[in-house]
C-alpha cells in the first residue's frame, strides 16, 4: 500500500499536537527531570519542553506498550473466600510522536514475543490502541548501530512515518492506522504534489551519507546464527566479558526489546492487588526457586542476556534479532559493558 | 592529566611485573574513546588496553571486594574519591587489606558525558585535551567545552578539583519550602526505573540479600506501582548508608534517569556533620558510625520541628 | 468521590515503649484521662526498636502521623536504647522533611510510666497538630489510602 | 461469590477454584483436590500438563496436575512443602478457595508417540506427580497401551507419594507392575533398598519401551546414563525440567533456556531434544 506524502511548515507543529490531542492522548519526547522521555501532552502542557532533537528518550516507546507497572487483577480474600473483583482497566487511543527507528523496530520484536500464542492481551489492548508515529533521525549519534540489524534510520516504519527537513514536517502514513490519523488531521496536513518532494529526497541522502560514518556500524552478525549456539554458549569469553558487570537492571530497562516481567502481589489491608512489573535476567533472584537456581553467577545470567538477544531470540523468530542498535545500554552502563562490546568480541576477529 | 595518564599506567605496568600482586583493578580502554569499563588485568602484557583519562569515573572498590576470594594479592587504583569508600569495605571486613595492594592515583576530575551531550554535544567521535579545554570531534564539527563544565558530580565535592562548596546545592533545597521540596522529589524521584544501578553500583551497599530482593521481607517491591514505592526506595536507600555514605557518587554518576542522588546523600552527611560532628578517625577505626554511637547531649528531633521558612 | 467532603478522622500511629509509656498510656487510662481513639498505640520492647521502616509502613498505610514515645534520656530500660533511637529519628524526620514531608507529622517524646497526665496530653497535642494539617497527601500508598478512605 | 465480567482472555488472571479434599502423603507432601467453585474441572488439559495456583497476597507458582483428565471430577496437586507459597498451602483446610489458571506446558504425547507403546515409568520423591497423571491416562484408556511399568523410589519409606494407589490399585492391574525403592534400609522395610538408577539397570528392562522419567535433577542425570547402558536411546526417553515460571504463557522470560520457554515448549522434553539446549538447567 503506496501512501502519500504531506507536509506541514514546522512552526505548525504545536497546532497538530494540539489538534490530535483533543481526540487521543498524545506522548511526545519531553524533557524530564534533566532526561527526555515520552510524556503524555494535553492543551496544558508547556510546549517548550518538548524535544525532538534530542535523538533519544531515556526510557524507550515501549514503556507505552508494555508498561513498567501494569495492574492485572484484585482480590478480595475472606475466610476461605476468594473474589476476584477487577481485572486491568483499559486504555484510551493514543498516539506516540516522535518514535525513532530503533524503538519502531524493537516494537515489531515485542509483538513477536507478546502476540504469539497464547497472546498477550494486555499488550495486544495497547498495540491496538497506540497510533506509532515515527521520526527519521536527522543526526544520529556515535552509539547507534540501527544499522547492522537493516533498519533505515533515514526511513523509519510506523503507522505514520515524519522527516523534519528544514522548516518542514513530512508526513507519511504507513498503516490503515495512520491513514485513519491521517485523515482526522485533514485541516492540516498538506497533500504534496510530488511523490516524494525534493526536500525530503536530500533529508534522507543526507542522513543515509551519516549512517555510512557510524563507527558502530559495520558489526558483523555473521556468528550469530542458531547453528552456532552451543560453541557461542561455552566460549570463556563470557567470563572475562561479565566481569564488570554489577548485577544492576539498567541495560534490561532501558532496552527497548527486553521484555522480561515478574508478577507480585500487593496487599493493600483491603485487598490484594496484582501487577507485573519489568524484571531483570541480571538479577540474582531472577531464577531462584524454591530448589535452587540454575544461574548462580554474574557471567551466566549477563550470557543469558546476550545470548537471548542474538541467538535464542533469532533462532525462534525468523533470524530476527531482539535488539534494534538504539545504543542505550551503551550509553546506560555503570560499568560502560554492553551489546557492542559482546559483539565485537565473539563475533570475530573481524572487528578488532 | 595526559602526565598522570602515562605515569600510572607505569606504576600498573611495575606492579604486575615485579609481582607485588597477581593482579590489578583497573580500566580497559573502548574504542569509542570514552566508555572504558572497569578490568581486571593480569599480566603486564595484557596492559596494552588499559587506560587511565578523563573517563574513569567508576570507583573501583566495590568491584575489588567482590575479588575477595581471589587468589593472591590485588593491585587496585584509587582516585581521592574513591580511598573513603575502600576504607569503610576494609573498616566493614569486606576487603582484606593484607590481600590489596592499594596505589593512590591522582585526579584531575572525570568528564561526564551526559553533561557533554547535554550542551548539545552529539556524534562525539574523539575528545582530546588542550589546557583546561575538551576539544570534541563529532561527526557534526568540532566543538570545544571547557572541562570544569562537564566535571561529574562527584568532582564537585572534591577538594582537588574544585573550589565548590558540595552542600551548597543541599543548602539550596532546604530553603525551599516544604511543598516545593515535594513537587521537586516528586518529578525526580518518580522518574526512577528501579533498575537498581545506584544500589548495585554503592560501596557501601554489600548486604548479601537485600531487602528489597527478600521476599520475606515485605519491601520486595521491583516496580514504582505508586509513587510511594519511589520515596520508600530511595530514602530506604539512603539511610541504610546514612553514617557510613562516603559521598563517593557511584550513584549519581550511574543513574540512567539522572535522578539527582547526591542531593539526598549529602543531606544526611550534612545533618550528620552539623548535629554530631564529624567522627574521629579513631571511632571510624572502631566500626563507629553516627548511628551506631551517640552522646548524651545529643539534640531532640523536635528541633527539625523548629525549623523555619516552610510551609 | 466525596472522601474529601467527609470530616477528616486522621489516624495517629503511636510507637510507645513498652517500659514506660506503655505504662504511661495504662496511667492515662486507669486515671480517666482523655486521649484521642485515632492515636494507634503500637507497644515496642523500646524505642529504639522502632526501624525507620515502621516510621515509613505506618504512612504507607494511610498514618497521618506518626508519634514514637519512650523512657526518657537516662532512664532507657535497656540503659542506652533511646539515645540511639533519638540520633536514628532525628536523622528520619529530618530526610522525611527535607522530601517535602510535613514536619510536623513525625514526632518524639519521652514520656514515663508515672506520667499519665503527660500521655494524654501529648497525645492531644498531637492529634490537634494533625487535624490542622489534615489529610497526608503526600507520603501515603494509594492503594491502601484509598482503600481507607472508602 | 460474583464472577467479575472482565475480559476473560487474559492468560494472566486466574479464575476461582475451590480445594475441597486434602491427602497427607508423606511429612512433606499433601495431595489437594481442586474442583471449580460449581465443582467440575477449572480447565481440560492433557498429562503432564501444569496449572498455576495461587493465593493472592502469598504467592503464586506453577504445580504439575496430577490427576489424569479422565478423571472429569476434579483434579488433584501432590504439593511438598518448600517455600512461602507451599508452606501456606500446608496450612489450610478443605473449603479454601485458590485463584488457579492453565493449563500450562504441552504435556506428555499420550494420544501420538506413546500410544501403543510398553511404557517404563522411573520416578523419584515428588517426581512421581507429572507421572501419576499419566499412569492413570494410560490405566483408564488400558487398551490403547502396552504393558505397563513403573519404578519409584524416594529418601525413605515415609517419603513414597501415593503409596496406597502403588501398592493396592496399580500393583493388582494386570500388566503392571510396580517396582519399589528406598535410599537407605529402614525397619519395617522389606522391599529394595538402593538409589533409582542402580534399580533400573539392576531390573534390566528390554529396550523396546518408551521411557518417562522425572524426578530430582541428580536422579534424572544417573538413569539416564542407566537407560543408556541398557541399550535405550535417547530419544525413547520423555522427561519434565522445572525451572522458575511466572507467566505460563512464554512471555515473562525466567523459564528461558536456549530458545526454549520450559512454561510453553515443556516441561516435557524428549531427551535428545534437551541435548541441544544449553546446559544451564
Amino acid at each position: 500500500m503506496e501512501h502519500r506524502v504531506y507536509s506541514l511548515p514546522k512552526k505548525r507543529m504545536g497546532e497538530l499536537f494540539g489538534l490530535i490531542s483533543s481526540s487521543r492522548q498524545l506522548f511526545l519526547p519531553m524533557e524530564k527531570g534533566g532526561q527526555f522521555q515520552f510524556s503524555r501532552v494535553d492543551e496544558h502542557t508547556d510546549l517548550e519542553g518538548v524535544s525532538l532533537d534530542r535523538l533519544l528518550t531515556a526510557g524507550s516507546a515501549k514503556e507505552l506498550f508494555f508498561p513498567q507497572t501494569q495492574q492485572i487483577a484484585a482480590f478480595r480474600r475472606r475466610g476461605k473466600e476468594i473474589e476476584l473483583t477487577s481485572a486491568e482497566t483499559l486504555t484510551s487511543a493514543f498516539v506516540a510522536f516522535g518514535v525513532r527507528a530503533c524503538d519502531a523496530r524493537s516494537l515489531e520484536v515485542l509483538d513477536r514475543a507478546f502476540l504469539g500464542t497464547p497472546r498477550d492481551t494486555m499488550y495486544e489492548e495497547k498495540r491496538s490502541k497506540g497510533t506509532v508515529v515515527t521520526l527519521a533521525c536527522n543526526e544520529p549519534e556515535e552509539t547507534c548501530f540501527c544499522s547492522v540489524f537493516s533498519i533505515d534510520a533515514a526511513s523509519p516504519k510506523g503507522d505514520v512515518e515524519t522527516w523534519i527537513a528544514g522548516d518542514t514536517l513530512y508526513w507519511r502514513p504507513g498503516s490503515e492506522k495512520g491513514a485513519e490519523l491521517t485523515q482526522e488531521l485533514d485541516a492540516l496536513l498538506d497533500p504534496c504534489s510530488e511523490e516524494e518532494p525534493e526536500g525530503l529526497i536530500q533529508l534522507k541522502q543526507q542522513i543515509r551519507s551519516i549512517i555510512g560514518k557510524l563507527p558502530l556500524g559495520r558489526l558483523s552478525l555473521e556468528q550469530f546464527r542458531p547453528e552456532a549456539l552451543q560453541e557461542l554458549f561455552d566460549d570463556p569469553a563470557w567470563q572475562k566479558l561479565s566481569e564488570p558487570c554489577i548485577g544492576c537492571g539498567t541495560c534490561t530497562f532501558v532496552c527497548p526489546t527486553c521484555q522480561c516481567f515478574d508478577i507480585r502481589d500487593f496487599d493493600t489491608g483491603e485487598g490484594v492487588q496484582r501487577f507485573r512489573c519489568w524484571d531483570s535476567c541480571m538479577y540474582s533472584d531472577f531464577t531462584t526457586m524454591a530448589h535452587g537456581n540454575p544461574r548462580t553467577s554474574q557471567v551466566e545470567r549477563f550470557r543469558q542476556r546476550f545470548m537471548h538477544k542474538l541467538v535464542y531470540y533469532p533462532a525462534n523468530h525468523d533470524g530476527l534479532y531482539s535488539c534494534a542498535g538504539c545504543g542505550r545500554c551503551v550509553s546506560k552502563c555503570p560499568n560502560s559493558m554492553n551489546m557492542v562490546k559482546v559483539m565485537k568480541t565473539l563475533g570475530g576477529a573481524q572487528h578488532v | 592529566m595526559h602526565n598522570s595518564s602515562c605515569t600510572v599506567k607505569e606504576t600498573a605496568r611495575k606492579i604486575l611485573e615485579s609481582g607485588q600482586a597477581e593482579r590489578l583493578l583497573g580500566w580497559e580502554q573502548d574504542s569509542s574513546g570514552y566508555n572504558h569499563a572497569p578490568a581486571v588485568f593480569k599480566s603486564a602484557g595484557e596492559l596494552d588496553r588499559f587506560i587511565y583519562d578523563r573517563f574513569c569515573g567508576s570507583n573501583l572498590s566495590k568491584l575489588l571486594a567482590r575479588l575477595r576470594e581471589a587468589e593472591g594479592r590485588t593491585a587496585v587504583l584509587l582516585k581521592a574519591c574513591d580511598r573513603e569508600s575502600f576504607n569503610l569495605l576494609v573498616r566493614e571486613h569486606r576487603i582484606d587489606p593484607e590481600q590489596v595492594h592499594r596505589v593512590d592515583i591522582e585526579c584531575s576530575g572525570m568528564v561526564d558525558i551526559e553533561k557533554l551531550r547535554n550542551k548539545g554535544i552529539k556524534g562525539i567521535r574523539e575528545i582530546t585535551e588542550s589546557g583546561d579545554e575538551l576539544h570534541i570531534s563529532t561527526l557534526y564539527g568540532e566543538k570545544r567545552c571547557r572541562s570544569e563544565e562537564v566535571l561529574l558530580e562527584k568532582c564537585l565535592s572534591c577538594p582537588a578539583v574544585s573550589s565548590a562548596d558540595a552542600f551548597d546545592a543541599v543548602g539550596q533545597m532546604e530553603e525551599r519550602s516544604s511543598l516545593e521540596r515535594y513537587e521537586f522529589w516528586k518529578e525526580a524521584l518518580s522518574t526512577c526505573i528501579r533498575c537498581n544501578a545506584c544500589r548495585n553500583s554503592c560501596p557501601v551497599c554489600t548486604c548479601e540479600q537485600c531487602i528489597f530482593d527478600n521476599p520475606r521481607s515485605g519491601t520486595a517491591g521491583k516496580a514504582s506501582a505508586d509513587f510511594f514505592e519511589d520515596q520508600h526506595f530511595h530514602l530506604v536507600r539512603v539511610f541504610h548508608a546514612a553514617g557510613r555514605c562516603t559521598d563517593c557518587g557511584e550513584c549519581t554518576r550511574v543513574c540512567p534517569q539522572g535522578i539527582p542522588l547526591y542531593l539526598l546523600n549529602r543531606k544526611v552527611i550534612k545533618d550528620i556533620n552539623e548535629l554530631y560532628g564529624e567522627l574521629s578517625l579513631e571511632d571510624k577505626e572502631l566500626g563507629k558510625g553516627a548511628l551506631t554511637s551517640f552522646s548524651f547531649q545529643d539534640a531532640h528531633p523536635d528541633i527539625i520541628r523548629k525549623r523555619t521558612g516552610d510551609q | 468521590m466525596s472522601v474529601d467532603k467527609q470530616p477528616f478522622k486522621p489516624l495517629i500511629a503511636a510507637f510507645c515503649c513498652n517500659w514506660c509509656s506503655y505504662a504511661g498510656a495504662d496511667l492515662a487510662g486507669t486515671s480517666r484521662l482523655a486521649y484521642p481513639a485515632e492515636v494507634k498505640i503500637i507497644r515496642v520492647p523500646c524505642s529504639c526498636r522502632v526501624n525507620p521502616l515502621f516510621v515509613l509502613r505506618a504512612f504507607q498505610r494511610g498514618a497521618d502521623g506518626v508519634i514514637i514515645a519512650g523512657c526518657h534520656p537516662g532512664d532507657c530500660h535497656y540503659t542506652t536504647g533511646n539515645y540511639y533511637a533519638r540520633r536514628r529519628m532525628t536523622l528520619l524526620f529530618s530526610m522525611l522533611d527535607y522530601l517535602g514531608i510535613e514536619k510536623e507529622r513525625t514526632k518524639l517524646d519521652w514520656i514515663s510510666a508515672a506520667e499519665g497526665v503527660k500521655f494524654a496530653t501529648v497525645m492531644n497535642d498531637f492529634s490537634k497538630e494533625i487535624h490542622a494539617l489534615g489529610r497526608n497527601t503526600r507520603f501515603g500508598d494509594l492503594r491502601c489510602t484509598t482503600a481507607v478512605a472508602q | 461469590m460474583s464472577n467479575c465480567s472482565c475480559n476473560s482472555t487474559n492468560a494472566l488472571v486466574p479464575t476461582i477454584g475451590v480445594v475441597t479434599d486434602i491427602r497427607v502423603d508423606t511429612p512433606d507432601v499433601k495431595t489437594f483436590r481442586v474442583t471449580g467453585v460449581q465443582g467440575g474441572l477449572c480447565f481440560d488439559y492433557v498429562p503432564g500438563q501444569c496449572a498455576m495456583l495461587s493465593i493472592p497476597g502469598v504467592g503464586e507458582a506453577m504445580f504439575s496436575i496430577t490427576s489424569s483428565p479422565t478423571n472429569r471430577e476434579y483434579m488433584e496437586f501432590s504439593i511438598k512443602k518448600c517455600g512461602i507459597l507451599t508452606d501456606w498451602l500446608h496450612e489450610i483446610e478443605p473449603g479454601q478457595q485458590v485463584a488457579i489458571r492453565g493449563p500450562y506446558g504441552n504435556g506428555f504425547p499420550v494420544d501420538t508417540v506413546l500410544k501403543g507403546r510398553d511404557l517404563l515409568f522411573i520416578a523419584g520423591g515428588i517426581g512421581l506427580a507429572p507421572l501419576r497423571s499419566v499412569i492413570n491416562y494410560c490405566i483408564d484408556n488400558r487398551k490403547d497401551y502396552g504393558t505397563i511399568d513403573i519404578v519409584y523410589g524416594a529418601r525413605s519409606a515415609e517419603d513414597l507419594v501415593h503409596i496406597d494407589e502403588l501398592k493396592t490399585y496399580w500393583n493388582s492391574l494386570e500388566n503392571v507392575s510396580v517396582h519399589l525403592t528406598i535410599d537407605n534400609p529402614q525397619e519395617g522395610w522389606d522391599g529394595h533398598v538402593g538409589f533409582v538408577p542402580a534399580y533400573v539397570q539392576e531390573l534390566g528392562f528390554d529396550v523396546d519401551r518408551t521411557v518417562l522419567v522425572c524426578g530430582p535433577p541428580i536422579m534424572i542425570k544417573f538413569t539416564l546414563a542407566s537407560l543408556g547402558e541398557l541399550g535405550f536411546e535417547k530419544s525413547q526417553v520423555y522427561t519434565t525440567m522445572e525451572l522458575k515460571m511466572k507467566c505460563g504463557i512464554g512471555t515473562c522470560g525466567r523459564c528461558n533456556i536456549g530458545s526454549k520457554y520450559v512454561c510453553k515448549d515443556g516441561p516435557v522434553f524428549r531427551c535428545d531434544e534437551l541435548e541441544s539446549l544449553p546446559a544451564e538447567y
